[in-house]
């Protein structure tokens, strides 16, 4: 789950870090208010869970009220990577010496956090690493340990080379470890980290993925989340405790096992079809997931055909076949499903499905050649 | 020969009393795995009902687990996400040296202390995220159905669940049966990599062949076929999912998705070509390239 | 540092533990005030560091307000292996199912925090290790994962069988090893732990010892000390970062390094002296901790001579030839000093004190033997 | 022989440039010690000058330290009790192989863990709260004075740090140097054993005899009594220091408490001379017993 700008600014204030002042606004009278209140020159950021929103003009430097409520009219429903703008942070500008850049994120091979700091920020940290990978410096957290002092004053000491600079540079990235960690986030990062011309270092960006898998025990920060800017079908998805990805395509599909989702995406597209989106029922599924399933699918009005991939492990066919006997009863499916259900309990299924009315496959390939066609 | 686990593997379940780990704790008992008591906290001193009028003890702790049962050399994890992590944990720290988690949706910071510890005791963990192994005939830690797999030649790693069913299944309808299949796990931290598996495989003399399932993300496909092409002397083939996913969205899996440029399917097929190792384009191919490759 | 009853139990309901209500009170009226508060029995317990409360009549139910100001009036002022009662901890009495003891301390050997733990507790639990130590369960904890969720439930599975205790247990010994790592303990014990005939889980007594070294960066627990019951020159000796133990002899010792002051005060008792005290004036000394040591050693009418026993390392000798003949300068010495240099700077340390009429010996037999002949 | 450092031992230090730090390097430089660098945060760039015009660079970190000077064998530590256990966690975590930790005062919490790293990463710590060591000749790591020491055939292992001078004063004078004598620390906690010590002595050929000078607390001498009483080939003495130490009172050291009954000196010097091992009853008759049982 992606954070606002703002809202990263606010777990970073509360792991103790320095972060520029700001305050959100979504009109642009109270652009022009908060701008008044700051005084000289403020910043204007559209607050999207998207990467460069600068060079898309969702972030503008104003010279007083009046120039801001213009930048704000300007953002406000602008769309950015898809995503309308609805909320500004304003803040006032800050005059800086240096830029660098600092992360936390999760190290697959390592299993284990690992920063990346650089003393080149504010510009895309993926872009130096593969350009000048020398300025990028990697240091892995052996969690047995969290991140010790040692280590944040070493990545200090790569980005500062005055003392003062180093000590508030460490106490950042110990702050950023600690706000990484306390919030169960995935991905943690502060960008550019600015020392300014008086000699502070502080945070003036913010980005904070959390990993999904922790909200159910962080309450605080599942409250964070904007549904209003997830796709759609998201929010449906999550509620019903399933994975959903909307696509483009025809051929919805509802799939147990996330591996056999997208081979069937994949299949459907090899056999000249277009997804319409990836879903997984997940593994231990009850009828409920199967209605909640098709009521995400039903409502994407591209879809033309409904296809129903099932290889009972975890999952029982039976209880999916009851899901799609019960669903269809429900709601309406206005269009058809293709259906193959094998493995565990699958002799059951079919007897449930038979006695509804439907029909069902054994083999992959043919249910997706047969939804194919029927979407073509 | 199998890898990591056989019809002589003692196994404890942990979670054994809850509605997925009674019903597959009784699917691996009938497949004839060797479980030889249940742990639940709370519900020590009672026993749990297997088939055919087989019955194993509930113990509150995974020590007393071990300590009572004369020691166990594999747990199965059926707990829930929020415990999943604390399970593996135990089981590392009671001295079990290999541990199959099936529990999906574990935080990954959990992920990161647990496999620490996992290491740290020299125990071995399997997923999590995992449909866990089966060893035809002789034994299965998990929740691979029984009745798609037969004994043969074929090492089977899979990164997902039901993909490996629907390779496995093909496999066995075209007469290639298996030595082991092993579902590594859909979680960016797994235990057991592919490349652990692939050095388990190549000291095995009965595997003639490995299948490698792998799917978007992470470079764990890349290094195995560069284990593979440096050091492996059967054939491998190998399979991607994921190549229809778009790029920075989640596929279910934890660790399926596409970063940047980097954990594409064109990225790992490459790898693979690259080191000798053809890949299906469909799930039903898998079994046919491999019967080529063994020659049959 | 030892805390009282009181303040442990206060660190432990921060840490979230269940303890019996209670609270302080000096004098028998403030005692018959918080009995008719509570109503009904009410324990009172005289606040001391120290064992053995209940066996020296420290520690007695009473029916009533009555009886709780006459057991008040007993208590108070009482002296309880040498330390005067001045504060009570007065408690409603609880309704006892079970007694355990649980506790946690720094295992030197594996280096780590150590549980104890024992079904049978209200005892004294070193009783029960020497004669039934299958009673009592011990489980270390690697100070690199902390006290994990399993080890908690472990070791309350051993005091408790009914689930809903086990559970309980379990949060209070995680409650346990929060107070002892959060507050720089060496040492955190309940004893006993009690379940009530209502099924409840909780401490009704506490003990807790602070490691000195945590003192400096926990200012809000170094406030916890009782300078009131420390011992003579403690508080002096502890200001001035010296270490002191009073004892009972007339030759009082001024000694750089522990074992070497342990060693002067064996050898002292060894040519037939008797030692008054221990004391180190520690590594890198400055004159003044010289000074502090004479005032202290001084401030013991019983001391008849005062040996100085320097072997020179981090200490130089010179600093503490200075500190001699500043003290000297300073304060009354009303006994003779016989002293002894070695080593680092020993020259000038011999120039300074010749200096100022002083003389030193070089060995260590011959000052002993000097000081025990003028102690005689 | 010597035994855990000599005259090639590469050395960095960390607090170089405090008070103690600065004077105790001079020393161990003016004897001979290699020290290569120093360390203290925010003075990285400075130099530091030793005696004789020598002088070494100072470094923010022991990471630099030991990247810019090709590698250091040994640390040894100056820092103030609040930062010391973090000394001997970065020291380790650079890969440095021994470290000497001189600084007293450190929360035992602390030091639990750096304890756990120093394991983890296989780096010897030396100390807390000791003075060193001494290899007479070759090289210093710490604060015994070097002209209290000769090059001899005793090995000295002691908890404390002036009752160490007196005893090897008193060998000195009495012609017996020493291959090295070894602070091992006051703390309860400590990263070097008397057994330890015991092990590389008995593995130095040069070494001909032991002196152990134990105090009270603890159970370090008796385990160290059993291991000589098993293993050791050469002859040892003992001395333990706090006979009239009450019982419960920590005297000075934070190790040297007697607890209930156990700790005390009458048991440490029981364990002694049930291995065979003379115990002095005063310092000074230390020496005289090694002399002894070495013949002279």
């Amino acid at each position: 789950m992606n954070l606002h700008e703002y809202q990263a600014k606010e777990l970073f204030r509360q792991a103790g870090m320095p972060v520029n002042p700001g305050e959100v606004a979504s009109s642009p009278d109270e652009v022009r208010a908060l701008a008044e209140k700051y005084g000289g020159t403020v910043v204007v950021k559209a607050q999207v869970h998207s990467g460069g929103r600068g060079k898309a003009g969702g972030v503008k430097l104003a010279d007083g009220p009046d120039e801001a409520a213009e930048h704000a009219e300007t953002i406000l429903g602008m769309e950015i990577s898809g995503l309308v703008v609805e909320e500004l942070l304003v803040s006032p500008a800050e005059k800086i010496a240096t830029e660098a850049y600092v992360g936390v994120l999760v190290d697959r091979e390592g299993q284990c956090p690992v920063f990346m700091v650089s003393a080149e920020g504010g510009v895309d940290i993926e872009e130096v690493a593969a350009t000048n990978p020398d300025a990028v410096h990697k240091l892995r957290v052996d969690p047995r340990y969290g991140l010790m002092p040692h280590q944040a004053y070493w990545m200090a000491t790569r980005l500062y080379d005055e003392p003062a600079l180093v000590r508030q540079c460490a106490k950042v990235l110990s702050g950023l470890y600690d706000a990484f960690t306390r919030n169960g986030a995935s991905m943690a990062e502060v960008n550019p980290l600015i020392s300014t011309e008086d000699g502070q270092v502080k945070a003036i960006d913010a980005k904070v993925s959390i990993d999904g898998n922790e909200l159910f025990r962080r309450p605080t920060v599942e409250a964070l989340r904007d549904t209003a800017s997830e796709e759609q079908g998201a929010a449906r998805a999550r509620e019903a405790g399933l994975s959903f990805v909307k696509l483009d395509g025809s051929v919805g599909c509802c799939v147990n096992g996330a591996g056999l989702a997208m081979a069937t995406m994949d299949l459907v597209k090899y056999y000249g079809g277009e997804p319409a989106n990836f879903l997984d029922i997940g593994g231990s599924s009850n009828p409920d997931k199967v209605v909640a399933a098709l009521e995400i699918i039903t409502a994407d009005p591209n879809v033309k055909v409904i296809l129903f991939n099932i290889f009972g492990g975890i999952t029982r066919c039976d209880d999916v076949a009851r899901g799609i006997v019960e669903a269809a009863g429900r709601i309406d499916i206005r269009v058809p499903l293709v259906i193959r259900l094998t493995g565990t309990n699958e002799e059951l299924a079919r007897e449930i499905l038979a006695d509804a009315g439907f029909e069902a496959v054994a083999s992959m390939d043919e249910v997706v050649q047969a939804a194919v066609r029927v979407a073509a | 020969m199998s890898i990591f686990a056989d019809e002589n593997t003692r196994v404890i379940v942990q979670g054994i009393t809850g509605r997925d780990g009674s019903f597959h704790t009784r699917q691996m008992m009938a497949y004839g795995t060797q479980v030889v008591a249940g742990v639940t906290p709370g519900k020590g001193g009672r026993r749990f009902e297997g088939p055919d009028g087989i019955a194993v003890p509930v113990f509150d702790t995974v020590a007393d687990a071990v300590a009572e049962t004369g020691g166990a050399d594999a747990a199965v994890i059926y707990v829930p996400p929020a415990f999943a992590a604390s399970a593996i944990m135990e089981a590392a720290d009671a001295g079990v040296g290999f541990v199959v988690c099936v529990t999906e949706g574990i935080p990954v910071l959990d992920m990161t202390r647990a496999h620490a510890l996992a290491r740290d005791r020299g125990c071995r963990v399997l997923g999590p995220n995992c449909p866990g192994l089966i060893s035809p005939g002789k034994a299965k830690l998990g929740i691979i159905p029984g009745n798609i797999v037969e004994p043969g030649p074929v090492g089977l790693i899979s990164r997902s669940g039901t993909l490996t069913y629907e390779a496995v299944h093909h496999l066995t309808r075209d007469g290639l049966g298996q030595t082991t299949c092993v579902g590594i796990g859909g979680d960016p931290l797994i235990g057991t990599s592919f490349v652990d598996c692939l050095e388990a495989f190549a000291a095995d003399p009965d595997t003639k062949a490995v299948a490698l399932i792998g799917e978007i993300g992470g470079t764990a496909e890349q290094e195995a076929a560069e284990w593979a092409g440096r050091h492996l002397e059967i054939p491998a083939v190998g399979f991607i999912a994921g190549r229809t996913a778009p790029p920075g969205k989640r596929m279910g899996h934890a660790g399926a998705i596409i970063s940047g440029a980097a954990g594409t399917a064109e990225e790992k097929t490459k790898a693979f070509e690259d080191n000798g190792i053809p890949v299906a384009r469909r799930p039903a191919e898998i079994s046919k390239l491999v019967g080529e490759l063994l020659g049959r």
